[in-house]
């Protein structure tokens, strides 16, 4: 199980802040994890639908689209930062 | 190799810009320039009531620690501190502060500008507009100039 | 044309930071970034007991209004504050503070930036060393690094 | 009658703050001002032996070395400034 959590639009259109989840072999990537997420129901689908925009993060830490996400404990998910 | 570490804070409550210039002044007598920056909630001309500021726990501080870090470490600062507020934040009101010392004034200017750039594009916190008409507005969108002017450190 | 008026003072004794950004901030909805610079007295790793600022009366805060003047039309400053004290300042004591507001971070970092760099070269102020040995010592020497601080700021 | 005023190691080496002259006519600049002041002795020639360094308000306003005195009501003389 990879734990995973959501802020700002993306969690709001998601709908949830995080979840547990088991994913499939053929997710290797963070771009695999986007599309596959994007298969999961059109909450998804609508939070995700320009995966370029999303912002991910490996155990905190912010990661590109091909990093592989193996061995991951918690992947993040949001939009561009707005802070400062 | 620093030996100085900074000081970070992400918080709910409101900051006090003297106490943290003190921290990083008194009783010491090599500081001889100390910059802050405060980042204050705009009103954006009567329209907006408050921001709220999501942020991401644990990932907030590491990603400021590792800023302050690498200023620290570019301009030889004698001292960095970074607070960052969340939760709902009315116009008018502080949101961030940066607290740079140094000998020399370039390199405190420096360290608080550097900060803020990339605190700005890198740190994880999200805006969202609370109106003066009641409703919660949009989220505020990531900025390009935002990205230039953190890309002016670059080389 | 602008409408903002600086606040400028030659003062004898310490200032507070907390009170001067206040001053600037509160009761607004318009400032989204202040700045602020302090000035401190430096040890000289244990040589130095304290500073002795000379000014000249009326010009000093007469130039220091004049470059304040040039700053908030230059970037645009909602608010522009220098302070500087004159009289013995011991080593850890602050010298002079410079705040500037802004609607954005950037004006805000060079409007306080710009007053510092054209106050150390042109503001009636000079400075004697006093050491710990007891005896004063010499006037401090104008810096090259100064003048071309000052210039960057040219065209 | 020309009020004069000097500052940090001008003001020492001259050994006064401040003094009223009668300046001849023949003194027009503040080169001439500086030439004049060096032949009043050698407090003066201490202070003022290189003039280049000498910076100059007339009424409280810098001015370069070729500017005119006449009508000044105050003339400051002092070294580079060191404040901030």
């Amino acid at each position: 199980m990879t734990k995973l959590v959501y802020f700002a639009w993306v969690r709001e259109r998601i709908g949830k802040a995080e979840e547990e989840l088991a994913l499939p072999a053929e997710v290797v990537t963070v771009d695999d994890l986007l599309n596959h997420l994007r298969g999961l129901g059109e909450e998804y689908e609508a939070a995700l639908q320009f995966p370029d925009v999303i912002r991910v993060a490996i155990d905190q830490e912010h990661v590109e689209h091909d990093e592989p996400i193996a061995g991951a404990r918690e992947i993040g998910l949001f939009p561009p930062m707005t802070g400062g | 190799m620093t030996t100085i570490t900074p000081t970070i804070r992400v918080q709910c409550e409101d900051f006090d810009q003297q106490a943290e210039i003190d921290r990083m002044t008194k009783g010491r007598h090599d500081v001889g320039a100390v910059v802050t920056f405060t980042g204050l909630c705009r009103g954006e001309s009567g329209r907006l009531e408050a921001l709220e500021l999501e942020h991401y726990p644990g990932m907030a501080e590491a990603e400021i620690t590792r800023i302050a870090t690498l200023a620290i470490e570019r301009f030889s600062l004698l001292g960095l501190t970074a607070i960052h507020r969340y939760g709902t934040i009315a116009t008018g009101e502080n949101i961030v502060l940066v607290v740079a010392a140094s000998p020399h004034r370039q390199a405190a200017f420096d360290g608080a500008n550097f900060v803020m750039d990339f605190l700005k594009t890198s740190a994880p916190f999200w805006k969202k507009e609370h109106g003066r008409d009641g409703k919660a507005g949009d989220w505020i969108s990531a900025k390009d100039a935002d990205d230039r002017a953190r890309d002016k450190w670059q080389g």
